[in-house]
């Protein structure tokens, strides 16, 4: 607990803009001849949200995949200072990057809290919070407001519920960047309007950097420092969401002229 | 989610005073014991295939390195038998390990293939084998009796024999449900159930299905080496078309992953076949028949049957 | 030509369509509009057949639709295009198109489906050796269209079919569509996308969480303030 | 020693002619309804068995009628088999692994059921072609010539087949996109018994031409299951072309194997080789998702 205050407080001090968490450095990934990812590289700095967006096949998903190690990349990753562009998906985790899926995938053949469970289990690196895990769940739990629904069937969830269900899994393994492939997908506006304040209150209680996909342009202005847009696999624009959303290129390959707010 | 030992336990108690009825029935008695030690074989395959869902074929060619290791450490070495089964075993775990490797990478379809293509190729092994004491295509005899504290324990005498192998039964089904509610089992149904996530959340994939090859294998090299020692006998038969089809159906027909459905299989199908061997060429006829038979009519196997009625029962209980 | 009475379909436990009632003309170019994941492509499923309703019907010139297979649907001439495609990767664009004219009907008129696709689309014939692994989204998108029209389709419900396309490739594709239904072909489109097709839709359906919460012709559309701006983001 | 390497590696030719027909057929159905025949060994068993009656019934019978009899035969027996088993598993959740298992159950039971039938004595086929024939100091049997032209025909029939007419082109595209297969308003389950039914002629087809080489009995299906399933994993499960260069690769080295070290080391020897050839590329040669 003492050292979740000093982080908090360390991270005060060094506001957003300040101290990159995340460097990707000309980040390629190619399938067999078809390039997803074409020499990508941007910073993220420590404590902002940091919005993804572009066309579908743009690269968006194989750029997380790239970062969480599920895929192997041409170039280098920095997290924190290490590189971790050869980094097998666990290891990742325990450093400090978790991830939601754009699919909500559970384990379909345990309850709620079984699910958040895994992620106590075998996302906490630390001993001190492996010590602790019991009381991070419920911490987690308590936080994403599944207290309610612990004890029932991953399989006989909503969708809403799902979606929490993956986020409390994801924050229980105790991240600093959160890695999130459109968490908005297939939500109603209402559920929407309630999970954008999720997500911006748990960066807030945890002290998160939060990576995000989206394809509502204006959820992602609304809470977004930087924004970047993909198309191809290649990065096209990268900057304040005003400035990208006007950048004439932008425009044409992603928004469309007619699309422009006036 | 988790598994209790309470049914275990009982049927432990039941089987314990089992004899007192049969103990005159010699038969009966030998396919008690042979239920017992293939439930073991059994337990870790469904480790391995049910609860971390890989497709291991090979779990009887891996018992029958345990059974041969065994034979030959304590007929041509000379160890103590007990001692023969512990590194008997140990042998067959490595050989998981070893197995384990490369399917690491592979699709499900090619782990049953190279697993499938392992037991096949150990039938040629052990027939080269011949020169080191394999006993080539005909067998190994004269393994020396299990002794345990000066007592020795001939496989004539069935009493002494059904209790060291309802024990090691009792043991390794104990074993196997602490495994499954330990972390390493919750890993594995994890990466069952959604690999990418489970990886994405901590656990090491590579380092969980290396554990649980390595268990499985040291079930089945356990159970090999306790039949080496009560047949005193082995041969290459073990690894036949017939016994393969004969305890995957039991796995299948129990349940993929649904406990104790596996083990009451084990004793049901070992028990037919054994009665079922004045038919001769009939019996693998029928055999074949029934298996396409209950598969077609019991998608579930007999663990998803036993759920069903523990579900049904647990809401009559809530309601009266 | 197809009606749609108190369709309500689940997903395991969750409704996706709730009490859902439409009705398509003969000859219109409908469009259901509404976000992401409200049920469109369900309901779009499930009016071709390949989702079973648990209540209400779909009705196809005159017939249940549920009660045929999907093969007996196709051969009626109702043919769905999903929004994924659905492409055989592997071979070429004009087998893929072959492909297409599965059903007996289409298989008699497949020379003339074949040449009005070519005429419609002239770089599919161009390119007509390509395998379709090979083609970008826009062309992909094509064969998906062509195919759809290979089953001699009277009625033919696209899923999404801007999906990942660039704004010009998008209004082509649409101005495609119109020429389509101008040819004497229903089609009922799914969309995110409104500006484009708002131009060529008879009447629009907005869904919302499993409901219609709207529907008007073009005329009441655009002449809507509040549905406009809820539509189109729009002033 | 040249001419021996010679007639070495010709022998290996022919039998890899053999080994490609019914690694095919295994691959076939995979890539087109991701179902594992473990009763396929068996049905080549059927098909020479089914032969060797026909000739023994007859005395007037000959190679091209035999054919002719067994082909409508083994296919539509393959479609009995295909609606009866793989059909109503495919419903539920494990239905890879249970129609492996069903499969496996129908292998036992075709082999015990051939042996009721004919019973454990072995029984041979007669030959193809008689006598040898020399190039240069290089002895071919007949046989092995004419079972090499055979297996080239029908490998090449095939191809053609699946390339070029309607229906071979439906198959390829239900192996390639079930889904897109069924929205384009093909009857699936049609097309699954239809590639059931190829299969099951093309075990047939290399039990007969094998029963020429080697004598007949009724578990002699299993080997060729088993050797037929490793070329199928080296060449890339559901891949044909990867099942073709695969059965060749292994079907030649086995002739060398046999023999430099004897025939007891093939299994060994093809079991190092795939593991070595999986962990470099671990879905096969050519292998699909």
């Amino acid at each position: 607990m003492e050292k979740q205050e000093e982080r908090k407080h360390a991270d005060k001090i060094l506001s957003p803009g300040v101290k990159p968490i995340l460097r990707v450095e000309k980040t390629s990934k190619d399938f067999s001849g078809f390039k997803a990812l074409t020499d990508v590289s941007f910073e993220v700095q420590t404590n902002e949200i940091f919005g993804i967006a572009g066309p579908n096949g743009a690269g968006k998903s194989t750029l997380f995949n790239v970062i969480a190690g599920k895929e192997s990349n041409q170039g280098d990753i920095f997290f924190r200072k290490k590189n971790i562009a050869r980094f097998r998906p666990y290891k990742v985790c325990h450093m400090g990057i978790a991830r939601t899926f754009q699919t909500p995938e559970l384990f379909l053949s345990m309850n709620v809290y079984d699910n958040i469970n895994v992620g106590a289990r075998f996302g906490l690196s630390e001993k001190h919070e492996k010590q602790n895990a019991d009381k991070i769940m419920d911490e987690v739990i308590e936080l994403v407001g599944l207290t309610a629904s612990k004890n029932v069937s991953a399989g006989s969830l909503d969708l809403f519920e799902k979606k929490l269900t993956t986020l409390a899994l994801a924050l229980v393994t105790k991240p600093r960047l959160l890695l999130l492939d459109e968490p908005l997908g297939g939500l109603s506006p209402h559920e929407i309007d309630k999970f954008v304040k999720l997500i911006l209150h748990v960066r807030d209680e945890l002290n998160l950097t939060v990576i995000i996909i989206e394809h509502l342009m204006n959820v992602l202005a609304e809470i977004c420092n930087t924004l970047m847009i993909l198309n191809s696999g290649a990065k096209i624009c990268i900057g304040p969401p005003d400035e990208v959303l006007n950048n004439k290129e932008v425009i044409k390959v992603y928004l469309g002229e007619k699309n422009v707010k006036s | 989610m988790k598994l209790s030992y309470k049914n275990t336990i009982i049927a432990f108690a039941v089987m314990l005073f089992l004899p007192l009825l049969i103990h005159d029935n010699s038969f009966l008695m030998h396919i008690l014991i042979m239920s017992c030690l293939f439930s073991v074989l059994l337990v870790g395959w469904d480790l391995i295939m049910g609860y971390a869902g890989i497709f291991s074929f090979g779990q009887i060619a891996i018992f029958t390195i345990g059974a041969y290791s065994s034979a030959m450490l304590s007929k041509i070495v000379g160890l103590p038998p007990l001692i023969s089964i512990l590194v008997g075993s140990l042998i067959a775990c490595g050989v998981g390990i070893i197995v384990a490797l490369p399917s690491l990478r592979l699709a499900g379809i090619y782990v049953a293939m190279v697993t499938f293509l392992l037991h096949e190729a150990l039938i040629s092994m052990i027939r080269i084998g011949r020169v080191i004491g394999t006993g080539g295509a005909t067998s190994i005899t004269g393994i020396p009796p299990l002794s345990f504290l000066g007592y020795s324990f001939p496989s004539i005498e069935r009493l002494p024999w059904y209790y060291v192998s309802l024990t090691l039964a009792f043991l390794s089904y104990f074993v196997f449900i602490r495994i499954i509610n330990s972390s390493y089992g919750i890993s594995f149904v994890a990466l069952r159930d959604a690999e990418d996530l489970a990886k994405s959340v901590g656990v090491d994939d590579y380092r969980s299905k290396i554990i649980v090859f390595a268990m499985a294998a040291l079930f089945a090299g356990l159970a090999g080496g306790f039949y080496a020692h009560y047949m005193r006998l082995v041969s290459v038969r073990i690894l036949g078309l017939d016994n393969f089809i004969l305890l995957l159906v039991m796995l299948i027909v129990g349940g993929l992953g649904k406990f104790p459905g596996v083990i009451v299989a084990t004793f049901i199908f070992t028990i037919l076949n054994e009665y079922m061997r004045p038919l001769e060429v009939f019996r693998p006829i029928l055999l074949g028949v029934m298996v396409i038979v209950a598969i077609i009519y019991m998608p579930n196997g007999i663990g998803g049957i036993i759920n069903f009625i523990t579900t049904k029962f647990r809401r009559f209980k809530r309601i009266s | 030509m197809l009606k749609v009475d108190n369709l309500d379909t689940f997903y395991g436990e969750l409704q996706v369509i709730r009490n859902i009632s439409l009705t398509v003309e003969t000859g219109d170019l409908v469009v259901m509009l509404g976000p992401n994941g409200h049920g469109k492509s369900t309901l779009l499923k499930a009016i071709c057949g390949l989702i079973k309703p648990k209540a209400g019907k779909v009705e196809f010139g005159g017939e249940d639709v549920h009660s045929f297979s999907i093969e007996k649907i196709v051969e009626k001439g109702l043919v769905y295009i999903p929004e994924d495609r659905r492409l055989f990767p592997q071979m070429t664009i004009k087998e893929n198109l072959l492909l297409g004219a599965y059903n007996p009907i289409a298989r008699k008129e497949r020379e003339k489906n074949l040449e009005f696709v070519y005429q419609l689309f002239p770089k599919l014939k161009k390119m007509y050796a390509r395998t379709v692994a090979t083609l970008s989204g826009g062309e992909a998108r094509m064969v998906a269209v062509g195919r759809g029209l290979m089953a001699s389709a009277k009625f033919l419900a696209i899923d999404e079919p801007s999906l990942g396309l660039a704004p010009n490739l998008r209004t082509e594709l649409f101005d495609k569509i119109h020429q389509i239904n101008k040819a004497g072909i229903t089609v009922l489109l799914v969309e995110q996308c409104v500006t484009e097709v708002l131009d060529y839709a008879d009447r629009v359906y907005v869904i919302e969480d499993g409901r219609i919460v709207y529907n008007g012709n073009k005329e009441e559309v655009l002449n809507d303030k509040d549905v406009k701006k809820a539509l189109l983001g729009i002033e | 020693m040249f001419n021996q390497l010679i007639s070495i590696f010709a022998n290996g030719i022919t039998i890899s002619s053999t080994y490609a027909i019914v690694a095919i057929g295994l691959s076939l159905v995979y890539g087109v309804s991701k179902t594992f025949n473990y009763a396929y060994g068996s049905f080549a068993t059927v098909g020479a068995y089914i032969t060797w009656l026909l000739f023994s019934m007859f005395d007037w019978m000959n190679y091209p009628v035999a054919i002719m009899v067994m082909i409508p035969f083994m296919f539509l027996f393959g479609i009995a088999i295909e609606w009866l088993i793989p059909r109503p598993l495919r419903k539920n959740e494990n239905w890879e692994i249970t129609t492996v298992v069903a499969t496996l159950g129908l292998g036992v039971l075709l082999a015990n059921l051939v042996l009721f039938l004919f019973g454990p004595y072995t029984k041979a086929l007669p030959e193809l072609g008689g006598g040898t024939v020399s190039i240069g100091h290089v002895q071919l049997d007949w046989n092995r010539i004419v079972i090499l032209i055979l297996a080239i025909l029908i490998v090449v029939g095939l191809k053609l087949f699946l390339k070029k007419t309607y229906i071979g082109m439906s198959m390829r595209a239900v192996a390639q996109d079930i889904e897109g297969a069924r929205v384009v308003g093909m009857k699936i389950n049609h097309i699954f018994a239809l590639t059931f039914g190829i299969s099951t002629v093309l075990a047939g087809l290399c039990g007969m031409l094998l029963g020429t080489i080697y004598f007949l009995t009724p578990s002699g299906g299993w080997e060729i299951f088993i050797k037929a399933f490793v070329i199928v994993a080296l060449g890339g499960a559901g891949s044909i072309d990867g099942a073709l260069y695969a059965a060749f690769i292994l079907g030649i080295t086995e002739s060398f194997v046999q023999f430099t070290l004897g025939p007891i080391w093939v299994m060994p020897f093809w079991f190092i080789f795939l593991m070595a050839v999986l962990i470099f590329k671990p879905r096969g040669l050519l292998g699909i998702r």
